[in-house]
């Protein structure tokens, strides 16, 4: 049966799920995610808010740098921002649908301030930037003792929505997964339309994006913002799944996380920062799991689990440079097309570094 | 006023020579980046690791195998800049052509093996060898620097000036910069390219090992050495992404930021000054103090 | 005579695309073979696979009696093949002058090397003048420029030219073509040049082939090729490669589909 | 959960591959040797125990998700002294809301007891650096004799605690803090921090270092030839480490020490037995920080085994509560609280040719007047 | 009022006077070559109307207004579209998208709108794509319309770029050498792509071309261009046989 189908309308070249197998897969896949956490242990439900927490924050790390190129070595802080003023909003006994709205807003801002210097700064500078007002950030969390507690940290108020308390292992599971589709869809709907296009149109080539009349300066800005409060979003999810945040908590190591997840994903994909949230976040429990089976002189090594990490970073970064979604989108073209698929097709061609300096 | 009298001065002298020798070893970190960003514009993020493993590796060789220091240093230099190569020849070579990304993210990869590696072998506790500068110290216009201190600032120097030598004057440093810059061309000039990039690396890893080496007695054999690669980075953007003197000057400055605002700051600004500083200076020169000419011709 | 390049039924695939469908073609000692062929039909491909800038699937390609087919660019260019790439390819933050250089770096203690620079810059004395500025500033035909000469440095016995004249002013392309020949006359070197301009092309090769969707459909000597109807209509663009004022308001030609993949 | 007819599980938490793996190794194995030896004397009370470590890397996130783990999926019975203030403060809560003991977290006691909302079900055992480092500091001060006190400290919940103290312990002698200076874990250089203090002109400087600050510190000052002035360095750089690594930079230096350190000479037959054990199953030299885990695992184990076959939480809490305990490293005998130790026993020591010797009485810092 | 007016453009980078008193005006609907040697300075003429650089002196002028001070990203709102030399297209993106990222200075929708995918912004999508498909079927780029620009061959960026510029809908298109790269047959059907794009749609097109056949073909009017100055301007024909032109750029 060939997969080709014929569009009728340009709305429907822009819908999101455009054939029938895309709708029943995803329909399946919704359904799926919704029964899982009655089917399942207890941990594993925990397991999958916290993913999808990550997929979160992957996602808004992809809006900025998978999508409008600007590599951001300091995402944790956004999230930091947005853990902590969601604690004390709720403390102070905002709503939570407002005190959500409001961490992501002050993650937003301070994305703003951080995206200023960006207009000028590109590059591997950009990064180092973005690392360095992370580390100034986490600084100052330790420091301002009467906003956040200090290194001592700061309780979180349980998730209670019109008196109803989403603290336990299942409403959470659904209070992320609700947020995760909120977020997604808003994505999805931003970057089929001009703003998207527009990232990726500074993200190729600055000179013919001005030319076009796209204002390069504002859309890096706006991309971090957006970058910045979807992540201060999942900064406060994951403030609950801590109960309790220190500085710490949202350190170089967060960051790393995150710059992984989108990379081990695929550049300039959604779907590849769900891809990379799912794989670099299961990995520490799936190591976890796997030792038990290994021999005990090996298994009780200590750094065993950072070097079996930095392996699977480096299988995976060496076995598709591009990302899991690259390689799905690969695997399914070839299947799309599979009789008349012909040899070659995965061989490699000689490469060469393509310098993006200048 | 008596703001400077001689008290102060001596203070002043102090903080000065503590923060070049400080900054020194950024200076030198970054040196070891720079290089292999030079040649394969990789930003090797698991430089601070090789840098790591040096030192566990001097550890074993003096402390446990009982080698003299100066046989122990050529062997360990000589060790990394070995396994650099391996790295770049077997495992960077298989994603040229990728993004620039791909290379960090590798990296990133291969530190992580490495601390953690280190950790199951050596085991994660620190400790420490004598070196033939333990416990001196020199007295220099009232200030006292260990000794070690100085030799790092003459290592930093040696290093500085045989590669700006290499890069700037001999044909290979020539070849190496426009490797970096077109990769493809540099082949069509019939540069044996994967040889030159596995040779910069080895040469980056061997200024890690350097660095490693002497860093190691005044900080201790420890897991968390590669630390510094965090200033060794601000360090290099600070002074200029790929330029040989402006991970110099980076380096520097770092060091005399540190020293400085951690006497006549308020407590707490020590930490973070260099990367105020750091975000300051690049809102002001986006490629740093000294950096490359830059633009695309459209 | 024996052939200098002899390349025989090479295949070239990028990932799933098939850009060269078997392709021989040979190279005589000092001679100069143009290749036309439209947009995509994969010239460019083929020179790259000659340079050993992407590797062949099958087929062999030996330069003076041995193989050179994967093999790396850098071997190949030591060896005595030496490519000026699509898309000129200079060494942006270089000097003119050091870009230059670079071309002799296989042969950098030869001392004939200052004088080839000299002869470099009689050729285009504009790069004589502009010798410190960067490559990268440049204007697109100033670039072309420093890639022909960067070539020459590397003293080759088989030049590849892809499209030279790209972007040239038409004095230019003529004084492109001309040095092509000095190049030939005063050195022997064979040159294999891959070129839009079929005009120019045909007027200064000895040989050609025409290569559409990566097969060669024709080869001959250049004088027969310019006699045939087909390579009239479409390489010389019907009128000896002008075409003539007030053209554009003949008939719309009907685009050939099959070679635009 | 987690006790069946065959086996009892415990869990814990250290962080194996983080910024503080260094200081895990003796943890480790000073716990499961304890566990080791209870299961090759034939488990307690027929119950064999299973010991499952996590890595939390010392990062709050990960430290939830390994305890979810231990709870949910191993449903282990306790927590046994699981390691760091922040991953103890932000998983304590989750802990004994499932009803899981926390036994001896090893981080700053008074907060994770804060976080755990006073919980009968945690127990601390590592002292409150606050108030030993008070008690230290005024005995140190009375004796020495020092008039400017200066601060260098490491920036975290275990800083803040030891600055705590200090400023306690100067307030009580109408003292201020003459100056102070942070560094974040990783620092390769105090010269800036010690310059600080010179500047100021302390007289002494009292450390919230870890073995290799404490170590650094000490070798700026020797370095720089300053004479008139005495380090002091709180718990946790008062250890058997310091000495091996530091060697001659730390002559003269101070220390205020929570648990008993013995030099090899001086060790009795039991201590000399359970070193050779420890080498055997090691095969790395033992040292205090082992000894006084395997301490803390000992008492957990003298608690189950009291409580009986009949085991539940809420008994094995019972006895713990009730229970008293002295070990090969501690200075005198102790028991729990309002679930913590008592008395924090302390003793402020100084390194006299390689070795720890005692300085003053040990002192009980609720009780301490000086 | 001249439709577009050039006056006394200057710009120097350090020591090269890359452009120099530069002056010529271009009458609406008009198709105007820009001719010369290389580094005669005709790019550089380009980046200074679109604004890429800044003149040292002088003005650009279209339909009046002046456009030497306004922002990059606004020339394209003032009615002017380009391509470029050295191709800059969107390599990440497909063929479509590259194309409706051309209309980006049309109204789109504000950012909420378009985070919540409001029915302005369906429209505005709608809108834009009608503009962008007719571009596709006026040039023929309908067997790509998926496709990433990245694996196009040459010619066919070349004429997405053209596509790009165009459906921008700008008054005033400027072509840097359209047909480099391209063969005969191709240049051929550039020259009525040109024509249809002036008569037609009634853009005025400035190009800059060495291809002389083009220019023969398309140009109303032809500047000459050397060492950064204006050597001359005329019919096509005047210029091609004008003795300075053959000596400093035709050849004999
Ligand atoms: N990197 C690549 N990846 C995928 N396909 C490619 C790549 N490079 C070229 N191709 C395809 O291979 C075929 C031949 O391309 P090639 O560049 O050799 O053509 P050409 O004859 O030189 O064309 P032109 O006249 O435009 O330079 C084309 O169909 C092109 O799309
Ligand atoms: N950024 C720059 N810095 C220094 N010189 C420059 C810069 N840009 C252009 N030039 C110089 O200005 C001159 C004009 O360049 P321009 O690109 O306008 O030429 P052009 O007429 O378009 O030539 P071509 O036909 O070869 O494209 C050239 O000599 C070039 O070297
Ligand atoms: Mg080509
Ligand atoms: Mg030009």
């Amino acid at each position: 049966m060939s997969r080709s189908h014929y569009q009728t309308s340009y709305a429907e070249g822009r819908a999101l799920l455009r054939t029938r197998e895309q709708r029943l897969l995803y329909g399946a896949l919704a359904a799926a995610l919704v029964v899982a956490p009655f089917a399942i242990p207890t941990f594993y439900v925990g397991e999958a808010s916290f993913i999808f927490i990550m997929c979160i924050a992957s996602l808004g790390l992809m809006t900025l740098t998978g999508f409008t190129g600007q590599v951001s070595l300091g995402q944790a802080a956004f999230l930091g921002i947005g853990a902590y003023t969601h604690a004390q909003l709720l403390t102070l006994g905002l709503p939570l649908p407002l005190s959500l709205l409001a961490a992501a807003f002050t993650a937003g801002l301070a994305g703003l301030a951080v995206g200023l210097p960006a207009i000028r700064v590109s590059g591997l500078h950009l990064a180092v930037v973005t690392l360095a007002f992370a580390i100034v950030t986490e600084h100052v969390a330790g420091r301002w003792k009467s906003v956040t507690g200090g290194h001592s940290g700061l309780a979180v108020p349980d998730p209670v929505l019109f008196g109803f308390s989403l603290g336990g292992p299942l409403p959470f599971y659904f209070l992320c997964l609700a947020m995760l589709a909120l977020v997604l869809w808003l994505l999805l709907n931003l970057m089929r339309s001009a703003t998207g296009r527009a990232f990726v149109g500074v993200r190729d080539s600055e000179a013919a994006a001005q030319g076009l009349g796209i204002h390069v300066a504002r859309t890096k800005v706006l991309a971090f913002v957006i970058s910045a409060a979807v992540s201060g979003l999942a900064g406060a999810l994951l403030a609950h799944q801590t109960q309790f945040i220190t500085p710490e908590s949202f350190g170089l190591a967060l960051s790393l996380q995150l710059v992984l997840m989108v990379f081990i994903g695929g550049m300039g994909s959604l779907r590849g920062a769900i891809f990379g949230a799912l794989l670099i976040g299961m990995l520490p429990s799936l190591i976890s799991l796997a030792k038990p089976l290994l021999p005990s002189r090996i298994g009780s090594q200590f750094g065993l689990e950072l070097f079996v990490y930095g392996a699977v970073l480096v299988f995976f970064v060496l076995l598709e440079p591009r990302g899991i979604n690259g390689r799905w989108v690969r695997i399914r073209g070839a299947l799309d097309e599979f009789p008349l698929r012909r040899r070659g097709g995965f061989r490699r061609q000689k490469a060469y570094m393509r310098s993006e300096r200048g | 006023m008596g703001a400077f009298d001689s008290a102060s001065l001596s203070q002043f002298v102090q903080l000065g020579l503590q923060g070049i020798s400080t900054g020194a070893i950024y200076s030198l970190v970054a040196l070891g980046l720079v290089l292999g960003y030079k040649a394969t514009e990789v930003l090797n993020f698991a430089h601070g690791d090789v840098l790591m493993l040096s030192s566990f590796a001097a550890w074993y060789f003096i402390a446990e195998a009982g080698l003299s220091f100066w046989f122990a240093l050529p062997l360990v230099v000589l060790l990394a800049a070995l396994l650099c190569w391996l790295l770049e020849a077997r495992v960077m070579r298989a994603i040229v052509g990728q993004p620039q990304f791909a290379g960090v993210m590798l990296t990133i990869g291969i530190g992580f093996m490495i601390r953690g590696g280190t950790s199951m072998v050596f085991g994660p506790d620190s400790r420490s060898y004598p070196t033939p500068w333990t416990g001196h110290a020199t007295t220099l216009g009232g200030a006292i620097v260990a000794d070690l201190n100085l030799v790092i600032i003459a290592a930093a120097l040696g290093v500085t000036a045989l590669l700006f030598v290499f890069l700037q004057r001999t044909a290979l440093g020539v070849a190496i910069q426009a490797s970096s810059q077109n990769q493809l061309a540099s082949y069509l000039c019939g540069v044996r390219v994967k040889r030159l990039n596995s040779l910069v690396w080895a040469i980056s890893g061997a200024i890690a090992a350097l660095c490693g080496i002497l860093l190691a007695p005044i900080s201790l054999v420890d897991l968390s050495l590669w630390f510094v690669m965090l200033k060794a980075l601000a360090a290099l953007v600070l002074g200029g992404f790929g330029s040989v003197p402006g991970a110099i000057l980076g380096g520097l400055l770092i060091g005399l930021i540190e020293q400085f605002s951690g006497v006549y700051l308020p407590d707490g600004f020590k930490d973070v000054m260099p990367y105020l500083v750091l975000i300051a200076v690049l809102v002001f020169f986006p490629r740093g103090l000294i950096g490359e000419a830059h633009g695309r011709r459209v | 005579m024996t052939a200098l390049l002899s390349v025989r039924n090479i295949e070239t695939w990028y990932g799933p695309v098939n850009a060269i469908r078997g392709i021989s073609l040979e190279v005589r000692p000092g001679r100069i073979v143009a290749v036309l062929g439209a947009n995509g039909a994969g010239k460019t491909t083929l020179l790259n696979t000659i340079a050993g800038v992407i590797d062949p699937a099958k087929g062999s390609i030996e330069f003076e009696g041995r193989r050179i087919d994967g093999r790396d660019a850098d071997a190949v260019a030591r060896a005595g093949v030496v490519l000026v790439p699509e898309g000129r390819q200079v060494f942006t933050f270089l000097s003119v002058l050091e870009n230059l250089r670079m071309g002799a770096f296989a042969r950098r203690r030869d001392p004939e090397a200052k004088r080839d620079i000299e002869r470099v810059f009689e050729w285009f004395p504009r790069l004589r003048e502009r010798q410190g500025q960067a490559a990268g500033l440049l204007s697109g035909g100033e670039q072309q420029m420093v890639a022909i000469g960067r070539a020459f440095m590397g003293r080759p016995r088989l030049l590849l030219l892809d499209e030279p004249s790209l972007g040239l002013s038409p004095l230019f392309t003529k004084e492109i073509f001309a040095i092509v020949q000095r190049i030939r006359s005063e050195t022997n070197t064979a040159v294999l040049v891959v070129e839009q301009n079929a005009a120019i092309a045909l007027a200064t090769a000895d040989d050609g082939y025409i290569v559409e969707l990566g097969r060669i459909v024709a080869a001959d000597s250049c004088a027969r090729l310019r006699e045939r109807d087909d390579v009239r209509d479409f390489y010389l663009g019907g009128a000896g490669g002008h075409a003539a004022p007030g053209a554009a308001q003949a008939a719309r030609p009907q685009r050939r589909g099959a070679s635009w993949r | 959960a987690g006790v069946s007819s065959g086996e009892i599980v415990l869990g814990t938490h250290l962080d194996l591959s983080g910024p503080a793996a260094i200081t895990m190794p003796p943890i480790r194995n000073g716990l499961q040797m304890r566990v080791d030896e209870a299961n090759e004397a034939g488990g307690i009370h027929g119950r064999k125990l299973r010991f499952v470590i996590e890595d939390n890397g010392s990062q709050p996130p990960q430290a939830v998700r390994v305890v979810d783990k231990l709870i949910r999926r191993d449903e282990v019975f306790a927590l046994l002294c699981p390691f760091g203030s922040g991953p103890g403060v932000a998983t304590v809560k989750k802990t004994v809301d499932a009803g899981v003991i926390c036994f001896a977290p090893y981080g700053a006691a008074a907060l994770i007891r804060k976080a755990s909302g006073d919980s009968p079900l945690l127990f601390t055992a590592n002292l409150h650096y606050d108030t030993t480092t008070a008690a230290g500091l005024k005995w140190t001060l009375a004796k020495l004799g020092s008039k400017k006190v200066g601060f260098i400290y490491q920036e975290g919940p275990f800083g803040d605690l030891v600055g705590k103290g200090v400023k306690e312990g100067l307030a009580a002698k109408g003292m201020a803090l003459a100056a102070e200076a942070g560094y974040k874990v990783g620092d390769i250089d105090f010269s800036s921090q010690v310059a600080r203090m010179r500047a100021a002109g302390v007289d002494l400087i009292v450390g919230a270092t870890t073995t290799r600050e404490t170590i650094a510190v000490a070798a700026e000052v020797k370095k720089l030839g300053w004479s008139g002035v005495n380090v002091l360095t709180a718990s946790p750089g008062r250890a058997g480490t310091t000495l091996s690594i530091g060697k001659a930079s730390v002559e003269g230096l101070y220390g205020i020490g929570g648990w008993r350190i013995t030099p090899a000479s001086a060790q009795g037959p039991a201590l000399k037995r359970w070193s050779d054990s420890y080498r055997k199953r090691f095969n790395m030299e033992p040292d205090d920080v082992a000894l006084v885990f395997y301490d803390y695992a000992s008492w957990f184990m003298q608690g189950l085994q009291a409580t009986g076959k009949d085991l539940t939480t809420a008994g094995l809490v019972k006895t713990l509560q009730a229970s008293s305990f002295k070990g090969e490293s501690s200075y005198e005998t102790q028991r729990f609280k309002d679930n913590h130790v008592d008395p924090e026993w302390c003793r402020v020591e100084q390194v006299v040719d390689g070795q720890w010797l005692p300085r003053s009485e040990i002192i009980d810092p609720a009780k301490s007047s000086l | 009022m001249a439709f577009f007016e050039v006056d006394q453009l200057s710009l120097s980078f350090g020591g090269v006077r890359a452009v120099r008193d530069v002056s010529f005006e271009v009458a609406q609907g008009e198709v105007f070559a820009i001719i010369g040697p290389n580094g005669a300075g005709k790019t550089s003429v380009f980046n200074l109307i679109t604004r890429v650089f800044d003149a040292s002196a002088g003005s650009v002028r279209l339909l009046g207004r002046e456009i030497t001070g306004v922002a990059r990203h606004d020339v394209v709102r003032h009615g002017i579209a380009r391509t470029f030399q050295n191709i800059e297209l969107f390599e990440g993106a497909t063929v479509l998208d590259n194309l409706m990222l051309g209309r980006h200075c049309a109204p789109h929708g504000s950012l909420l709108a378009q985070l919540f995918d409001l029915p302005v912004v369906r429209r505005a999508e709608t809108a834009t794509r009608e503009v962008v498909e007719d571009v596709i079927a006026l040039l023929d780029l309908a067997p790509h319309r998926m496709s990433l620009v990245a694996g196009l061959p040459y010619g066919i960026r070349k004429i997405v770029e053209l596509g790009r510029a165009l459906v921008a809908g700008p008054k005033l298109l400027l072509l840097d050498e359209p047909a480099s790269g391209l063969n005969p047959e191709e240049t051929h059907e550039l020259a009525h792509w040109i024509r249809d794009i002036s008569d037609a749609l009634g853009i005025t097109v400035v190009m800059v071309e060495h291809d002389m056949s083009l220019v023969s073909a398309v140009a109303d009017r032809v500047l000459v261009m050397e060492q950064g100055q204006v050597l001359t301007s005329g019919t096509p024909a005047e210029v091609q046989s004008d003795p300075r032109v053959i000596a400093a750029y035709l050849g004999a």
